[in-house]
C-alpha cells in the first residue's frame, strides 16, 4: 500500500500542473451555449497540440499511450484547477475507446483523429423515454436498405446533440430476437436527413440536453460497430468507459464545490453552527470516502485490466454527497436563497438528476446487492 | 372526541379542490408560473367566494369560521400548487382582525375578505432580508421591519422583486417603514398564519405524492410496474408516511388555534416543522420514483418541487421550529439556529 | 373536528383516573419473571372487580360495553399512570374478542369469564422458526385422530407460554390446500401430554418469549373455533385487535419514555446542545404525530367498525420513533453508557425488536404501498 | 500510487484470518463472552506470534511494521469478534515505544511485543468516567487521567470491573493516579490507536454485513430467498456502502500514521467516525435483515452487534471526531460536543 505518486508519476503531475498554470483558460464565458462550446473547442484545441487530449490512448492511434494512473493524474489536475471540460469529452471518453476496442481498421482511421481535434464532437443516443434504467428495451428501429439501416425512432437525454457530427446510436436491428440480442451499435451522421435536434429544458432552465428524432435517417453499413445483433456488448463497454472516465472528475469536482461551501459558511458567519459543523465535517468524509474509494477502484482495475461492479458504489455515493451538499448550501443561505439563475441555485437544483442520470441509485444498488454481494436476483 | 372534518369542513375542502382544480389545471399553472403573474379574473371569482375572509368574524365580512377551514383552503391551494394571493390576503386578514384597531379593521378588513383586495405578508423574520409574499400588486402591506408590527400601502414602503426558483407565487423584498402601527398582540395571528401555510406544505406533499404513486402504477420497467419494485413501493409508502405526521399535526395545531390556545406554541412550530420537511421530501422523493422525466421543465412535479423547497424555508425554518419544540417540550429557551 | 371530550368521555376519564390513583398498584417488583406476573395476575383481579377488564366486551360476555372511545380513554389512562399491563392481555385483547366474533355459544361460556378474571392465561401460537412473515407458510400439523386433533410441530414468540393454560394456536389441517385454505385455529389446553415450553432468550437477557413444541399433542374437535381450514380468517381477526389494542398503550409508552429521557438531558446539563435539542423536537413530533394519528385511525374506525390498513403506518412510526430514543439515551449517558442491566440499557436493545415483532417495518410498507396507496403487488 | 495491500500485508491478514476462525469459532467466543474472561492458552499462542509489537520497533522487540500492518490485525480481530487482549496490548505498546522513557521502554516493551504480559489502556477521555480495556489482568496499565500520560502497574491504582453489554471485551474503570509519567509527546500514539480501533469496527462491519447477505441468499419467505427482495438486498447494499466507506476511510488514515504524519489529525477523526457509524448502522440493519432470530440470546450476530455500540463511543464519540474534522476542514476550533 503505497499512497504516494512514484518519481515518475510526480514527474508526470508536475508536468500537467505546470502547463495548467501556463494553459488553464479559466471558466468559460456564461455567454450561451453555443459561445461556450467554441471556448471548450479552443480549449480541446490547446490540449490536443499539447498531446493531451486521449492521454491514454495508444500512440498509434494518436494519444500518449499513458497509464490509467497517469490519465487518472491528469483529470484530477485539471478538475483541481476548474478548467473546463474539453468539448468533445463524450468522443474522448466513450467514443474513441470504443472504436479502438471494437471498431475495424478503416474506423479507427477515419474517427479517431478528429476526436482528439475536437473537430468532429460526438454524442451519445442510448436512452429512450420508454426505456430509462431498463435500457435493452429500447425501441428505436433500424431496417435493412440498401447497403445500410434506416433509423425509425426517439432517442432523450443526449448532450452535445446540436454540436454532434458523431452519434453512437443504440438501435433494433431484429426485433425477432430476444431483447439484449437484436441491438446494433452505429455511429450515426447526425448531418443525415431525417435527424431532428430539439433541446430539452430541465427545472435548472437551462438546455443540457437534447432529444433525437430519427425519421427513417440512413445510417451506410460501414458504420457498424462490432457485429450486427451485438450492439448490447459494445454498448456495456461505453457504459463501463463513461463511469471510469467521468468519476474521478466528478469527485474533483463536489470536492471543489465543498471548499467554495465551506467559505460561504464562514462568510455567513455560521462557522461555529454545531449543525452545520457536523453536516460539513460529514460531507468531508464523503468526499474523502469518495477520492479514496476511487483510488482504491483504479488500482483493482488496472490489476484487472477492466472496471468492476465496485464502481457503481462510486456514482452513488457521488450522487449522494452532491445532493446533501445542495440541501445545506440552500440551508446556509437562508429563506431568501433560492433564487432563480444563481450559482448555487443551480448546483442545488442540478443535484436532484445526479441520482437518476448514469444508472439511477436503486439501479445502482441492485448490481451492487446482485454482482458485488452475489444476492439472488429478482426474476 | 372525533378527530375528523365534519361535514361542513369536509364541503370547503371538496369545494376547494373542485373548484381549483377546473380552474387550474396544470396548464394553467404553468402558463402562470412563466409569466410570473396571477390570473385577475380567477381570483376575482375565488376572492369574490369569500375565502380570503374565511376565518375573519362576520361583522368585518368574513365567514366567522376558524384556522381549521382557513388550512383546509391552503392545503388545497397547495395541492392545486395554484398562483393564487389566497394565503397572503387571508394572512393579512388575521392580523388586522385580531390587533388591528377598529379604524383599520374597517378599513381593510370588509375589502380583503370579499377578495375586492389583495395584501402583502412577510413570510420571514426581518433578519432574514425580509421575503415577502405577494407584495407586488397588493392594496395593503402587514409588514414588521423589527420595530413592531405595521400597516401600509404600497406607496409608503419600497418593494424589490425577488425571482425565487418558486415562480407560482410572487416574492419580494421591503424596505422603509412607512404607514401605521398595528396597536394589538399579534402572537396568534402568527402562529395562526404558519398553521395555514403548514397546510398549504401538506397539500403541496400530497398532490407529490399521488403524482408520484399514479406513475408507479403506469411505468413499466424490466418487464413490471415500477411501482411493483419494492425500491419504488416502500418509498412511496414513506412519502405516505410523511404526508400523514405532516397532516396529523397540521391539522390538530389549526384546531388549536380555534379551540385550545394553550397548545398553540407548541403545536404550530411541531406543524410548521414537520409540513416543510414533508413537502421537499415528498418532493425529492416523487422526483427519485419518476426519474428523468420529471427532471424536464416539461414535466409539471417541478412546480410542486421548488414551491415545497422555498416555501419550507418561510415562516420560520424546520430547524429554528424545532427548536423552540425542544423548549416547550423542556429544555428550556436557546438562541434561535440560525441554518 | 373537535379533540375535547365530551362530557360523558370526560366523565368516563374522571372516574377512570379518580379509580386509578386509588387501585394503582405500581411497578411490578423486578423479582424474577414469576413473582412480577403473579402481581399482574393480583393487578387484573383488582381491575375485573373494580369492572375494568374487558372494558369493552358487550355486557352479555361480562364487559361493560364500553365505546372504542371509552376503551382507548382507559388504555391510555392505564399508560399515563404507569401502572402495569394486566396478567392477561393477550386473553383480553385477542382471545376474547376472537371467541366473542368467531366461537360458539359453548366456547363463549367456557373460556369468556376466566379471561376476565386472570383465572385462565392465554398466549399465542402463531409464528414459527421458518415462518416469520409469510405466516400462512406455517408447518406445525394437526392429524384429525378420535374426536379431536394430534398437533406436532414448534411455535416461537409465544409470550407467557410457560404461565397459559390456552393457546390461540393456528395448525394446518390439510397440506393439500393452497396454504391460506388448509389452516385452522385451535384453544389448545396448554397442561395436554406432548407439549414442551421452553424460555426464549433474548439479546437483552430477558426471557420474554417461549418457544413451544408439539409432539402428537391431543386437542379435541370442541376448540376449534370457526371451521377447520378457516383457521387464516380467524387469525387475521386476531392480529387486527392485535394491532388496535396495543397501540394506543404502547404509544403513550413511547411519550413516558420521552419525558424520562428530557429529565435525563437536563440532569446531565445537555439541554443547550443544539443537536440534543434537534433530536429530541423531532422524537417529541414522532410522539406527538403518533399519538394525533391513533386519533384519528380510532375515529375512521368508529365510522368503518373494523380497523383499516392505516394502522400499519403506526405501528412502523412507533418502532421509528422508539429506536431513535434509545439511541439518543445512549448518546446522552455517554461512552460508560452500556451497562449491562440498567433500564436505559435494557429499553434500548429492546427497541431493536420493534422493527421486527408484531409485523416487519418491510412488511408494513408493503401493506401501506399496496393496500392504501394501491400499488401493484410483487408476484 | 497503490491503494491494495502489498504482498506481506495481504499474507499477514490472510493468516490473521485464518488462525482467529479456528481459535475463535463463535461458540467460542459465546462461552467467553458469557463467562466475561478470555482464554489464556490462546493468548499465548497469539500473543506469541508477536502480533502486539507488530509495530514496535525490532530493537525494542517489536516487528518493525507499521499501523498499517497494527490494523489489519485488529480489523481482523473485529472480523471474528474475538475476545483477545491485542489491541490494548499493542496500544500501550505504541505509547511507550513512541513517548516512554528508556527505562520504560527497556522494561516493558520486549515483554508486551512477544505477549508475555498485556496491558490496559483508557478508552474514553478522562472527563468521560474513564473507561480502561482489558485493565483487569494487565501487567502494566498506561493511561491520562487529566495530569498527563502515566504508566503504573495494578497494584499502584484501583481498578473496578465495568459490566457492559459487550462482554467479548474487558471494561473497568481506573482511580488513582499511582505510577511514573511517561516523558514523550503521545498524540502520534494516540492517533494510531485510535485508527486501530477504526479498523477493529471496520471487520465487526464487515462481518455483520456478510452474516446478513448469507442469511438473505437463504431464508425463504413467500416462496422466494429474502434477499430476492429490494427491501432486503438494498439494505444490504447500503451495508457495503458503508463498510466500504469506513475501509477506504481507515486504511489512508493508517498509511497516513506511517507515512504522511501532517495528514494524520484529519485522518484519523475521519476513520474513527466513518468505522463507529458504520460498525453500528450496519449490525443493526443486520439484525433487521435476519429479524426475530437475531434478537434471541442463541444467535451470535448480538456479540458484534453490542460490540459495535459500546466501540462506536470510545476512543472519541462519532460526533466529537466530526466537530473536528470540521475544525480541521476550515471552519476552526469549538469546544467539543457532549452528545
Amino acid at each position: 500500500m503505497d499512497l504516494t505518486l512514484t518519481t515518475s508519476e510526480q514527474a508526470f503531475r508536475d508536468e500537467i500542473r505546470g502547463w495548467l498554470e501556463q494553459n488553464n483558460p479559466g471558466a468559460a464565458p456564461v455567454a450561451g451555449d453555443d459561445a461556450e462550446f467554441e471556448f471548450r473547442r479552443g480549449w480541446q484545441k490547446t490540449m490536443h497540440e499539447a498531446g493531451f487530449a486521449g492521454l491514454s490512448w495508444p500512440e498509434e492511434y494518436g494519444g500518449r499511450g499513458a497509464s490509467m494512473i497517469e490519465q487518472s493524474i491528469f483529470n484530477q489536475e485539471l478538475a483541481l484547477s476548474r478548467a473546463p471540460m474539453p468539448a468533445n469529452v463524450l468522443g474522448l471518453v466513450m467514443g474513441g475507446p470504443v472504436v479502438i476496442a471494437h471498431g475495424d481498421t478503416e474506423q479507427k482511421e477515419r474517427y479517431l483523429e478528429p476526436i482528439l481535434s475536437g473537430e468532429e464532437i460526438w454524442c451519445q443516443g442510448f436512452s429512450e423515454p420508454d426505456s430509462g434504467s431498463d435500457l435493452a428495451s429500447l425501441k428505436t428501429r433500424a431496417v435493412k436498405s440498401n447497403g445500410g439501416w434506416r433509423i425509425t425512432g426517439q432517442k432523450v437525454w443526449t448532450t452535445y446533440a446540436h454540436e454532434a457530427k458523431w452519434c453512437m446510436l443504440l438501435a433494433r436491428t431484429d426485433p425477432e430476437s430476444p431483447k439484449h440480442r437484436g441491438i446494433t451499435y452505429f455511429i450515426f451522421d447526425m448531418e443525415a436527413d431525417g435527424v431532428e435536434v430539439r433541446p430539452l429544458r430541465q427545472i435548472t432552465g437551462e438546455a443540457e440536453f437534447n432529444e433525437i428524432f430519427f425519421e427513417d435517417a440512413y445510417v451506410p453499413d460501414e458504420n457498424v460497430v462490432g457485429e450486427v445483433g451485438g450492439g448490447w456488448q459494445v454498448a456495456i463497454t461505453t457504459l463501463m468507459f463513461e463511469r471510469a472516465g467521468l468519476g474521478a472528475a466528478a469527485a474533483i469536482s463536489v470536492s471543489n464545490s465543498l471548499d467554495d461551501l465551506i467559505a460561504l459558511i464562514r462568510e455567513r458567519g455560521l462557522a461555529e453552527d454545531p449543525m452545520v459543523r457536523d453536516r460539513v465535517a460529514r460531507l468531508k468524509m464523503g468526499v474523502e470516502a469518495l477520492r479514496l474509494g476511487g483510488m482504491r477502484t483504479l488500482t483493482r482495475t488496472m490489476k484487472a485490466g477492466i472496471p468492476g461492479p465496485e464502481g457503481s458504489l462510486g456514482k452513488w455515493e457521488w450522487a449522494s454527497v452532491n445532493q446533501e451538499l445542495g440541501e445545506l448550501a440552500m440551508d446556509v443561505l437562508g429563506p431568501a436563497a433560492a433564487v432563480d439563475g444563481e450559482e448555487w441555485t443551480y448546483r442545488f437544483l442540478r443535484s436532484r438528476a445526479n441520482s437518476i442520470e448514469g444508472g439511477t441509485t436503486e439501479v445502482l444498488k441492485n448490481i451492487v446487492a446482485e454482482r458485488v454481494l452475489g444476492l439472488p436476483k429478482l426474476r | 372526541m372525533n378527530f375528523d372534518l365534519n361535514d361542513e369542513q369536509r364541503a370547503i375542502k371538496d369545494t376547494a379542490r373542485e373548484l381549483l382544480a377546473s380552474r387550474f389545471k396544470l396548464d394553467k399553472v404553468r402558463e402562470l408560473a412563466e409569466s410570473g403573474s396571477y390570473d385577475d379574473a380567477i381570483w376575482k371569482e375565488i376572492g369574490g367566494l369569500g375565502w380570503a375572509g374565511i376565518a375573519v368574524p362576520e361583522e368585518h365580512g368574513g365567514q366567522g369560521l376558524g384556522i381549521v377551514e382557513l388550512m383546509l383552503l391552503c392545503e388545497e391551494v397547495g395541492y392545486a400548487c395554484a398562483p393564487l394571493p389566497l394565503f397572503s390576503s387571508a394572512a393579512a386578514g388575521l392580523v388586522i382582525a385580531s390587533a388591528g384597531s377598529d379604524e383599520q379593521r374597517e378599513r381593510w378588513l370588509p375589502e380583503l375578505s370579499s377578495g375586492q383586495v389583495t395584501a402583502g405578508i412577510p413570510a420571514t423574520a426581518p433578519e432574514d432580508d425580509s421575503v415577502m409574499i405577494d407584495a407586488d400588486g397588493a392594496a395593503v402591506l402587514a409588514f414588521d421591519r423589527g420595530e413592531g408590527p405595521r400597516l401600509a400601502e404600497p406607496s409608503e414602503v419600497e418593494i424589490s422583486g425577488l425571482d425565487l426558483i418558486d415562480r407560482t407565487r410572487r416574492y419580494s423584498q421591503l424596505s422603509g417603514e412607512g404607514g401605521q402601527e398595528i396597536p394589538g398582540e399579534i402572537d396568534w395571528a402568527l402562529a395562526a398564519i404558519t398553521i395555514a401555510f403548514a397546510g398549504e406544505l401538506t397539500g403541496l406533499a400530497q398532490r407529490a405524492m399521488e403524482m408520484a404513486v399514479e406513475y408507479a402504477r403506469d411505468r413499466e420497467q424490466f418487464g413490471r410496474p415500477i411501482g411493483a419494485y419494492q425500491g419504488v413501493s416502500h418509498a412511496c409508502a414513506k412519502m405516505l408516511y410523511d404526508v400523514e405526521e405532516a397532516r396529523s399535526l397540521t391539522y390538530y395545531a389549526a384546531w388549536c388555534a380555534d379551540a385550545q390556545p394553550e397548545s398553540l406554541p407548541l403545536a404550530a412550530s411541531m406543524a410548521k416543522a414537520r409540513a416543510s420537511e414533508a413537502a421537499w421530501d415528498v418532493a425529492a422523493a416523487s422526483l427519485q420514483v419518476h426519474g428523468g422525466i420529471a427532471f424536464t421543465w416539461e414535466h409539471d412535479l417541478q412546480f410542486f418541487l421548488k414551491r415545497a423547497r422555498v416555501s419550507s424555508g418561510l415562516y420560520g425554518t424546520p430547524r429554528r421550529h424545532r427548536n423552540r419544540v425542544a423548549d416547550i417540550a423542556g429544555l428550556g429557551s436557546l438562541e434561535p439556529a440560525t441554518a
